[in-house]
């Protein structure tokens, strides 16, 4: 059924209970991004310890995708170095782009292969894609911020 | 009494446009309910654009050939439908490629006067002068107006909205002053759906001296509308939306004032001389008419026009009415849905906005498509008014002349469905 | 040596043309010389437009439902396919009703850069800074100029042409200074069909600091044009000179410029947010293209190209070429036909503008017409252009690529039969 | 013919020798017109006796039927009332936009009946207008001077 490949279990999961949310001290770099054609917001902070992300928080009000999404980032992206999240965001978006062809690799995506779904409706990869965009503002800031 | 609908055949309208038969996410029957965005097209508009393209295309009042002068007929014959649907005189309209240009037409018009002569003084606008909109509009009634302030110092003030979703004409007094160069209020609201009382507005902005713009995109294509009776200066409406082509709008103003409202767009067809140095420009509506013209959309519109007025505007309201009083009951019985607007189908129009308890707005238009029902979700580009109600997000049922209470029935049952799949049922 | 025609099936292309087949003024054939003011449309590009309505028809960029879907991904295909075709990426086209809207939207980014934040500041001009035209501009690319001057303050300035309908080179040093803020410049003269050398002229402003602006008008539907060999930074055409729809066109820009450009139009689809007392503005190419666009036109557009890309430009020029050169020679045949503009067809396109001694462009044009063969008559939009060379009015046959040489002769014929009415032969 | 029912042999002799053609002194009011789209152009002038019109002179350049048209108002006018005089421009004009389908009485219009066959060709309404354009125009401002 085409509703159920797109509203997969886990972004379901992942909407009714988001990981990670909430804005959190102290942080690096700070980014609010918004959906201009919907008004979807988040407001995002990433708190980095030398080249690895240490925490991620945010606030926003969105659509079931783009807050799941975000919910999975969290889990994905913290952990990690930025280079390795970095590469990891590159994959999503690969995904979001695919138009339902992408192959998703769950062992590097984990939960955000769930999202593959998604890519088959344009109109929605921008709210899958919120958070992530997000993350990457405030973390090439937070780069910027502690080489400077 | 309200108009009767008797002898309306929504069936047989319904065959004129092609797309309705079309099927939507494997095989679900279309149920087209964003006319509000954009209208569909019947049969007769198409092959009135293809017929001028096969017989008649040439550049409009350029060539002296048969081509040329069969060409600038049908562009001109168009003008005179399309004037005349609005209770105007023929050079009293202006082409435009949408509602969004024709707006920002007079808003550079206006700046423009600044540096243009004397004859152009009522168009001026600078500090201490005031624009006054409201906080229902369209961003295309919005936008343009800030930005004519940012270019002139001018102050941009507004009308709020009520609970219930109409005007709050409570502050009038206070907004409406000498210091009002320009009211700029929209008919319809794409969102609430409310019909604003246009003809009063513009009586009291006269009263104090300023110019009325009327954003009626979301009401020629809905009700009669009669620019005499309205008492507005400025009109502006998109083809898209009633029925006619992409890429062609109107603006209508009155004779005196299009004749001193410096240019906006200029270049060829609009000049009466020209010199390296300077140039002298041709009567409206010439002058605003810069470059060859979507002739063939107009053309298309004409025929639109021609399609509306067969059925007759009133007719067509009163259509349209019917769903939306149905809609509005059946969608109001639906426990944990919110109506943004009016709750009954006084001074009110097709469009139904509406949130759901639980579910984002996106999330209730996914489901609706999954079932083949068309509807808007997000701000409908009237942000502010989305904020003022506290929703981020709406998804928006609009109704036009081919829909019947099956598609009101069937966004029922979707809405139905999103709550039964989002487990807030 | 000239490309080859080889290959090019003039009756073949002509098929695809329905109006081509009609007769005018009594069952004359119809002798179509006129696609310099506006070109007809081949049934590929009818077909896709009408395809588009009767099946993917909805707003873009603003709807979630599959029908939205499709038609901003029909949007976005055109978009990629016409960048492709002037070798651009996808997000430095924007959409516009025409070269007109595309030239003034420049102008008045430009203007709106005065009040504009200091990421705009390139753009800003002012009292002491000039803009550079030449003689043989169309209105569309001087009137805008001058209006730009008028709001700000600057100077133009302009390149004169030579006897033999070139543009003189020879004070260009003088022209193009550190004061200059902005060269425009057309690619193809069409009244003189000269092709100008864009990038030697674009190199030498960049040279200065100056911004370039390319009025491609008469150049991308009938020769190979590369922006990045062009050198420019704004390059503007119409679609309905190149098989296209009429309402649609496109402004061409380097994406680093596009970026710090302030917005002409505004309204919805442009936004990033907006609040009552203020907004932002999304990135290009959206930040251009306000309010629902010329979809639909758009769609036709890129079946024109497609069309244009499947004979090969090359071959097109080289068609055109071989038809003018006919033309220069079998009108420089005619005693008293003065042609206006090169008389070989080394840099030189499809556009022919003579006069023939002893008889007005008019009235050599009607006869003209009664004898079936269309041409335009007047100042063609270069009314500066005609008084340098003495003429009120000229009569223009130009070329494209459903001509052939009977079409040449049939202009022959026509012009002889004007000289015997009048008594001039 | 078709060429011949526009260019009646009365027209091509009016542009042949146009009659009262040159500007003369005295008069009470000059009027320059342009026809934006083709570029042909008048000057002309009105001289007034009381309400007599005495003369009417030009000068301009243009197409046979403009240049024709002129010539046959002027022997049209001269020696009218202003109130006749304007009673044939709009006669004319009435004409001029019948497309062909006009009976223009020649007792009234006489040599301006030649132009019948003009009104077939919209884009030449233009041109058989512009002189009469240019002396309503000039007419108008003689009067208002005369009475102010
Ligand atoms: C050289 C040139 N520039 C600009 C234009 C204006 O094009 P449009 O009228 O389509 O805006 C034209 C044609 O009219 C042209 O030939
Ligand atoms: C009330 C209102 N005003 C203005 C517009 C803008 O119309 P367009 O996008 O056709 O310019 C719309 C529709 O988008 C509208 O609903």
């Amino acid at each position: 059924m085409r509703l159920d490949s797109l509203y997969q279990e886990i972004i379901l999961d992942h909407y009714r209970n988001p990981h990670g949310r909430g804005l959190r001290e102290p942080y690096d770099a700070e980014a609010h991004h918004v959906n201009p054609t919907c008004g979807d917001e988040v407001t995002l902070r990433v708190r980095l310890d030398g080249d690895v992300v240490v925490d991620v928080s945010y606030e926003g009000m969105g659509c079931s995708i783009s807050q799941a999404s975000t919910s999975v980032m969290h889990d994905l992206v913290v952990g990690r170095t930025v280079a390795q999240a970095s590469t990891l965001q590159e994959e999503f978006l690969h995904l979001m782009h695919s138009r339902g062809e992408g192959e998703p690799d769950e062992d590097v995506l984990e939960d955000a292969v769930a999202f593959a779904g998604v890519s088959k409706y344009p109109a929605r990869v921008k709210c899958a894609l919120l958070g992530w965009m997000a993350w990457k503002d405030a973390t090439a800031q937070a780069v910027a911020g502690g080489a400077g | 009494m309200a108009p009767s609908t008797a002898g309306y055949d929504v069936d047989a309208i319904r065959a004129d446009f092609p797309i309705l038969h079309r099927t939507v996410r494997d095989g679900q029957r279309l149920v087209y309910l964003d006319s509000g965005a954009t209208s569909q097209k019947p049969r007769q508009v198409l092959d009135a654009e293809r017929e001028f393209y096969e017989r008649h295309n040439a550049a409009v009042h350029r060539g002296a050939h048969q081509l040329a002068e069969e060409a600038t007929d049908a562009y001109e014959s168009a003008r005179a439908r399309i004037a005349a649907f609005i209770g105007a005189a023929d050079d009293e309209v202006v082409f435009t490629k949408n509602t969004t240009e024709a707006i920002n037409l007079v808003a550079y018009a206006m700046s423009n006067a600044t540096t243009a002569g004397p004859e152009a003084a009522r168009f001026r606008v600078g500090a201490g002068d005031e624009i006054v909109v409201t906080e229902m509009e369209h961003h295309a009634n919005l936008v343009p107006w800030q930005q004519l302030c940012q270019r002139t110092g001018a102050t941009l003030r507004w009308f709020g909205v009520t609970e219930d979703g109409r005007l709050d004409l409570s502050h009038a007094d206070e907004l409406l002053t000498g210091r009002t160069t320009l009211l700029a209020v929209t008919q319809q609201s794409n969102v609430l759906g409310t019909i604003n009382p246009v003809a009063e507005l513009a009586a009291r902005a006269h009263a104090v001296g300023a110019l009325v713009l009327v954003d009626a995109a979301q009401s020629v294509p809905h009700l009669p509308v009669d620019v005499t009776a309205l008492g507005a200066d400025f009109l502006a409406f998109s083809g898209h939306k009633m029925l006619g082509p992409s890429g062609v709008g109107v603006l209508w103003s009155r004779r005196e004032l299009l004749a001193t409202m410096p240019p906006f767009l200029t270049g060829g067809s609009m000049i009466e001389t020209v010199r390296m140095d300077a140039s002298t420009f041709a009567a409206p509506p010439q002058r605003f008419e810069a470059g060859v013209p979507m002739t063939a959309q107009a053309v298309g519109l004409a025929a639109a026009v021609d399609y509306l007025t067969g059925l007759g505007m009133e007719r067509v309201f009163a259509h349209e009415r019917a769903l939306t009083g149905y809609a509005l009951e059946r969608l109001g019985a639906i426990p944990g849905v919110r109506i943004i607007g009016p709750r009954d189908t006084v001074d009110r129009g097709g469009a139904v906005s509406f949130l759901v308890d639980g579910i984002h707005a996106h999330d209730v238009g996914q489901v609706l498509d999954d079932s083949g029902v068309a509807v808007r979700v997000g701000h409908h580009c009237a942000w502010p008014l989305h904020r003022r109600y506290g929703a981020e997000a709406s998804a928006r049922a609009s109704f036009y002349l081919y829909n019947d209470l099956t598609d009101v029935d069937a966004l029922v049952a979707g809405i139905e469905r999103a709550r039964t799949f989002f487990g807030v049922a």
